[in-house]
C-alpha cells in the first residue's frame, strides 16, 4: 500500500469528472495541520466536485487520499466523517425547525450529546440570539448563512471543506467568520475553500489549487 | 347617517369594536330566552309522537344546527365575496369568527342526526343526500379553517379562505343537489316519514329554537369578531387603546 | 412561434422529456384499477357494477397524486414568482399550465380505458358515455386540483391539505360521472349525468384559472 | 437526552410542528372512506364486505401521498448530504425516520379505524384482527415506501416512479391484510393472514433501512 | 391624487414589514435615467423585501410608489411589469430544461417572439456557448447565475431590480456583468442592486438606500 508524506490530508493523482466531462487530469495536493488550501477556478471548474468528492459524497475513480500518511477511501471511512465538516452550497437547514433545534439535530447526527453551551455561543458569536424563536423558511439568504457556519463554531472539525462560505454574508458576518477561521487554523486545524474572492486579504492561504476550464 | 355612509363606517375596525359591544350583549340575552322557552316548549310541552315517543326531541336541536350549518356557511361565503371585492378588512374577520361556530353547527347536526338515526332506520349512517351534503359540508368548513390559519401573515390566509370558500358556496348546492338525485335513482328515500307534516305543538317550539340559535350565534359571532380585529390590529393605534385600557 | 403555443409546448415537453413519463400514468392506472378488485374481492357481476366507481376513483387519485408537484417545482426554481410579475396574462398561463397537465395525467387514462372496461367485464355499450364523462369530468378535476395546489403554494408537506381542500369539491364530478356510465350500461338516458357534467366543466374552465391566478398572486404576497 | 432519542423526537416533532398536520391524516382517511361508498354506491350488505378493502387501500394511500416529500424536503435542504456524510449510523437513522414518518401517516388511522368501521357497517367482531393486520401491514408499507422514495430521490416528479415500484410490493400485503379482517369478520380463523403480514413485517423492517441506505448513498453519488 | 417629483422610479413613505416585525419606517428614495442606487444594509435588514415589493411581488401596504411622476400599484400594473426585470436570489430556471429554452421561456413570458438571436447574443456574452445542450440541473452554481443573467441581455427593460447579482459569479463573470451594467445605464436605463460589497470600485452609484437592523 502507498504511504502519503505526512501529517494532515493529502491527495495524489486525482481525476475529477462530472458524467463524460474530464474537469481534471492527475491533481495533486497536500495540507498540513494549521493551514488552509485556497480552491481557485472559473465557474464550472470542478471545485465543488472536488470538495464533495473529498467529504465523501461523491465517488472517487481514479487516484488516492491519504490522512496521516494513510490512505482511506473517503466514502466508508467513518473516521473520515467524524474529524470532517463539509459545507456545500445548500445550508443544510430544515426550513420547519428554529436554528437551535437544527443544530441541536446536527449534533445528534455526529453523535454528540448536550451541545447546548456551545450551540448558545455560536449563535452569539453570529449576533443571532434574536432570532431564537424563528424557524428557518423565515430567516433571510445571509441569516441562513450565518446559522450554517454556527456548526463550524459548535462542532469542532480537524478538516473543513468549505464551498463558498461566505456567499450572502454582510462585511461584519465575514469578518466574524475569519475571526473563527483564524482560530481554527491556530488550533491546528486545516481546511480546503472554493472561493472566487482572493481570501489572502484575511488570511494568507498555504497554497492554491487552481482548476482549469476542462483540460 | 344614511345607510351608505354607515356601511362605510362599519367597515372601520375600532367603529365596529365599538357599537358591538352593546349588540353583542343584547343577541346573549335574547337567544337565551328564547332557546329556554323552545326548550321548554319541546321538551315539557310537547306531547310524545305517537310513532318515535320521545326520541323525535332531538330534533330541537338537530333541526335548528342543520339549519344553523347552510346559514353561517352563506354568512362566509358573503363575507369572502365582500373582502376580495371591496377589501373590507371587517368581512375577513367576520369569515374567521364564523367557520369553526359553522364547523361546530354542522359536526352537532350530523352527531344528533347519527344519534336519531340509529333508532329510526336502525344505523347510525346511510349514504343519503342530505347526510352526505351535510358531511361534505363539514369538510369544507374544515378546509377553510385550516387554511386560514395556514399562513403566517394573516391577510393572505383570508384571502385563500376567502376563494376556497366562494367555490365551495357555489359547490355545495350542486352536491346536495346531485347526491339527491344520484339517490332518488337507485333507491327510494330512506326516510319519507321526517318530511311529513308536524303538528303544531311540535313545530312552534321548533321555530323558536332556531331564533334562538340564530341569536346565539349572533352573539358569538360579534364576541369573536372583536377579539380576531384585536388580535389582527394588535399593532394599531385603537388596539393599543383598547388592550391598554 | 406564437409565444403561447410555445409555451404550451415547452410545458408539456417538460413533461414528455423523459419517455417513462407517458408511460408511468398508464401503469399506475393499471396497477390500481387491478388492485381494487383483488382487495375489495367481489363476485362476477359486482365487479361489472363497481368498474365506472374504480375507473372514476383511479381518474381522481392520477390527478391528485400530480398535483403536489403541479406547481411546487415552478415555485422552487423561482420560475412561479416571475410569472406573477409578468406583463403578458397570468390567467391565460394557468390555463395553458393545467391544460398540459391534463394531457399528462388525464389522457392516457382516456387512451387506455376501453382495455380496463374490458378488463372490468363492464358491458362495452356504455364505454362511448364513460370516455365522454371522464373526458368532461378529468378536465374539472384538474382544474379544481390546481386551485388547491395553489392555495397551498407556500405551505409545506401540503398534500393532505390539498386532499382536504381538492376531496370535497370533486365529490359531484365523481357522483355524475360514474353515474352516467352506470346509466349507459343499463341502456338507460345518460344524458341528464352528461349535462350536469358538462355545466360543472364551461363553469370550471370559465371561473377557477381566475381564482388560481389570484392564488398564486395571494402567496406571493407574504 | 440520548442524541438517538433527540433525533426521533424532532424528526416527529417537524412532523407535529403544526396541530392541523395531526388532523390532516385523520380528515384525509374520513374523506376517502367516504369517496368509495358515494362513487360504488352499494347497497347496505355490500359496503360492508368492502369495508376491509377499502380501509386498507386508503391505508396505503395515505402512506403513498406522503412518500413523495418524505426524504424530498430534507435532500433539498441539503440536510440527506450531511446524513451520508455523518459519523453515525445512516441505518438506524433511517430507522427511526421511517419510524415517525409510520407515527404521522398510519398511526391515526389506527386510532381511528373503529370509527370507520361503524361508518361503513363492518361487524364489530372483525376489529381487533383488522387492527392487528393494520398494524403489521401499515409498518410494512412504509418501509417500502421509503425504499421507493430513496431510490428515486434524485429523479424528478418522480411520484409516478414510486407507485410503480411501490404498488406490486404492497399489493401481497394489501391482500393478506383484507382478507384476515374479512376471515376474522365470518368468524373464521384469520391466523394464517396474519402469519404472513408478520413474516412481511419482519423481514421488511431487519432488511429494507439497511437496502434504503444504500439507496440513499448512491443517489449521492454522482 | 399625489404626483412624483420628476422622471424615474421614486419612493415615498414606505414602510417595510414583514410579518409582525417592522423592518423600515417611512423609508423615500428616487432614482432617475441613467443612474443606479445601492442598497445596503446587515443581513436581514430587508433588501431582498424591498425589492420584492418594487417588482410587484409582495403587498405596499404603506406609502406611495411614482413611475415618471405618476403614482402606480406594482403589484397590478402591467405596464409596469414590462419596464422591470427582477432577478431574485432564486436564479428562476427550470431545472429540466437547457438555458436556451428556460430563456426562450422567458420570452414568451414577457410576450416577446422569436429572440433567438438576442439569447445567441446573451449567452455569448456570458461564455455559454458550450453549455448549449446541458439541461439546468446539470449546471454548477455559477453556471446557472450567468445565465440567470443573460435574462438581462436579452430582454431590455428600463428598471433593473437585483439582489446580489454577482454570487457565485467568477472574476470574469463579475466583469462581464459589470461591463453590460454600465451599457444599460448610458442607455438611460435604472437599477436598484441590493449587494454586500461596495459596487463603486465598478460604477459609482448615484445613492445609497442604507437599511438598518430593525429600528
Ligand atoms: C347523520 C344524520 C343526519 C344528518 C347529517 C342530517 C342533516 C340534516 C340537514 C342538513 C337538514 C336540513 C336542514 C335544512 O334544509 O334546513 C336536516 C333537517 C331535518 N332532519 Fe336531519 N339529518 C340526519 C339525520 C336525521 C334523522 C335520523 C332524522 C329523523 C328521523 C332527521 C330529521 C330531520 C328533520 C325533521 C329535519 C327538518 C325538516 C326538513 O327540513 O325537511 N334527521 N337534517
Ligand atoms: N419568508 C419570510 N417570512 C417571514 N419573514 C421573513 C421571510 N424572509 C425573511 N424574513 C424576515 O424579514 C427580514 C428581512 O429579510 P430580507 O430577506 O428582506 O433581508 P435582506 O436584507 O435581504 O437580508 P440578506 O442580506 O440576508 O439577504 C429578516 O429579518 C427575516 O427574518
Ligand atoms: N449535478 C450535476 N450533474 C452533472 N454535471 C454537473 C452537475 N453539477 C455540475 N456539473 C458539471 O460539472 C462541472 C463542475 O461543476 P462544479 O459545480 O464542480 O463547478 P464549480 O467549480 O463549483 O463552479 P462554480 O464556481 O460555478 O460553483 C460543471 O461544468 C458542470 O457543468
Ligand atoms: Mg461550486
Ligand atoms: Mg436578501
Amino acid at each position: 500500500m502507498d504511504r502519503g508524506a505526512g501529517s494532515g490530508l493529502e491527495a495524489r493523482a486525482l481525476e475529477l469528472r462530472r458524467g463524460r466531462r474530464l474537469l481534471a487530469r492527475s491533481l495533486s495536493f497536500g495540507v498540513q495541520p494549521g493551514s488552509y488550501l485556497e480552491l481557485t477556478g472559473p465557474n464550472g471548474s470542478g471545485k465543488s466536485t472536488l470538495l464533495r468528492i473529498l467529504a465523501g459524497l461523491g465517488r472517487l475513480e481514479t487516484g488516492q487520499v491519504f490522512w496521516n500518511g494513510a490512505t482511506f477511501n473517503p466514502q466508508r471511512e467513518e473516521a473520515h466523517h467524524a474529524r470532517t465538516l463539509y459545507l456545500g452550497h445548500t445550508d443544510g437547514l430544515k426550513g420547519l425547525l428554529s436554528i437551535g433545534e437544527n443544530l441541536r439535530l446536527f449534533a445528534a447526527l455526529r453523535g454528540i450529546r448536550e451541545p447546548i453551551d456551545e450551540i448558545e455561543k455560536g449563535m452569539g458569536f453570529y449576533g443571532l440570539e434574536h432570532l431564537k424563536p424563528i424557524v428557518c423558511d423565515r430567516l433571510s439568504q445571509g441569516q441562513r448563512r450565518r446559522a450554517a457556519l454556527v456548526r463550524l463554531h459548535a462542532f469542532p472539525a480537524a478538516l473543513w471543506l468549505l464551498d463558498e462560505p461566505t456567499t450572502a454574508l454582510d462585511r461584519e458576518g465575514v469578518e466574524r467568520f475569519f475571526s473563527h477561521f483564524r482560530i481554527h487554523l491556530e488550533r491546528g486545524g486545516m481546511a480546503l475553500v472554493a472561493t472566487h474572492q482572493s481570501l489572502a486579504r484575511w488570511i494568507a492561504p498555504a497554497g492554491e489549487i487552481a482548476l482549469g476550464r476542462s483540460p | 347617517m344614511t345607510l351608505k355612509t354607515f356601511f362605510h363606517r362599519l367597515g372601520s375596525p375600532p367603529y365596529f369594536y365599538q357599537i358591538s359591544r352593546p349588540w353583542g350583549r343584547a343577541f346573549a340575552w335574547i337567544g337565551l330566552l328564547l332557546i329556554l322557552v323552545g326548550l321548554y316548549g319541546g321538551l315539557w310541552l310537547a306531547p310524545p309522537d305517537y310513532q318515535q315517543g320521545n326520541g323525535f326531541r332531538i330534533m330541537y336541536v338537530h333541526v335548528p344546527s342543520a339549519w344553523m350549518s347552510l346559514f353561517v356557511f352563506m354568512v362566509i361565503a358573503v363575507c369572502s365575496f365582500i373582502g376580495l371585492v371591496w377589501r373590507m378588512r371587517l368581512a375577513y374577520a367576520v369569515a374567521a369568527a364564523s367557520a369553526p361556530l359553522g364547523a361546530a353547527f354542522t359536526a352537532v347536526a350530523l352527531v344528533t342526526g347519527s344519534l336519531w338515526g340509529k333508532p329510526m332506520w336502525g344505523t347510525y349512517w346511510v349514504w343519503d343526500a342530505r347526510l352526505t351534503s351535510e358531511l361534505i359540508l363539514f369538510f369544507l368548513y374544515l378546509g377553510v379553517i385550516t387554511l386560514n390559519r395556514s399562513f403566517e401573515d394573516q391577510k393572505t390566509g383570508d384571502k385563500a379562505a376567502a376563494i376556497l370558500a366562494l367555490v365551495g358556496a357555489i359547490d355545495v348546492p350542486i352536491v346536495h343537489y346531485s347526491v339527491d338525485w344520484w339517490q332518488t335513482l337507485h333507491q327510494g328515500s330512506s326516510f319519507k316519514g321526517l318530511t311529513s307534516e308536524i303538528a303544531p305543538s311540535m313545530l312552534w317550539p321548533l321555530l323558536v329554537l332556531m331564533a334562538g340559535f340564530m341569536f346565539y350565534y349572533g352573539w358569538l359571532v360579534l364576541w369573536r369578531t372583536r377579539s380576531e380585529l384585536l388580535l389582527r390590529e394588535a399593532d394599531r393605534d385603537w388596539a393599543q387603546q383598547v388592550i391598554g385600557s | 412561434m406564437n409565444p403561447w403555443l410555445f409555451f404550451f409546448r415547452t410545458e408539456l415537453g417538460i413533461s414528455w422529456r423523459e419517455r417513462r413519463r407517458v408511460m408511468l400514468p398508464l401503469v399506475f392506472f393499471s396497477i390500481v384499477a387491478f388492485l381494487f378488485p383483488l382487495t375489495l374481492n367481489p363476485k362476477g357481476h359486482l365487479l361489472a357494477r363497481m368498474a365506472p366507481g374504480i375507473i372514476w376513483v383511479d381518474a381522481m387519485l392520477a390527478v391528485f397524486l400530480g398535483l403536489e408537484s403541479l406547481f411546487r417545482h415552478d415555485h422552487e426554481e423561482g420560475i412561479l414568482e416571475q410569472w406573477v410579475i409578468s406583463p403578458t396574462s397570468l390567467e391565460l398561463r394557468v390555463l395553458f399550465k393545467v391544460a398540459s397537465f391534463w394531457t399528462v395525467t388525464s389522457l392516457p387514462l382516456l387512451l387506455i380505458s376501453p382495455l380496463l372496461v374490458l378488463w372490468l367485464s363492464f358491458p362495452l355499450r356504455g364505454l362511448g358515455i364513460l370516455m365522454i364523462g371522464l373526458f368532461l369530468g378529468t378536465v374539472t378535476l384538474c382544474f379544481l386540483g390546481a386551485l388547491g395546489a395553489a392555495l397551498t403554494l407556500t405551505l409545506r408537506q401540503s398534500s393532505m391539505l390539498i386532499a382536504i381542500l381538492f376531496l370535497p369539491i370533486a365529490t359531484p364530478v365523481l357522483i355524475f360521472g360514474a353515474h352516467s356510465a352506470v346509466l349507459a350500461a343499463r341502456q338507460l338516458d345518460p344524458r341528464p349525468a352528461l349535462y350536469l357534467l358538462a355545466t360543472l366543466f364551461f363553469l370550471t374552465v370559465g371561473i377557477v384559472p381566475k381564482a388560481i391566478s389570484a392564488a398564486l398572486r395571494i402567496s406571493y404576497e407574504t
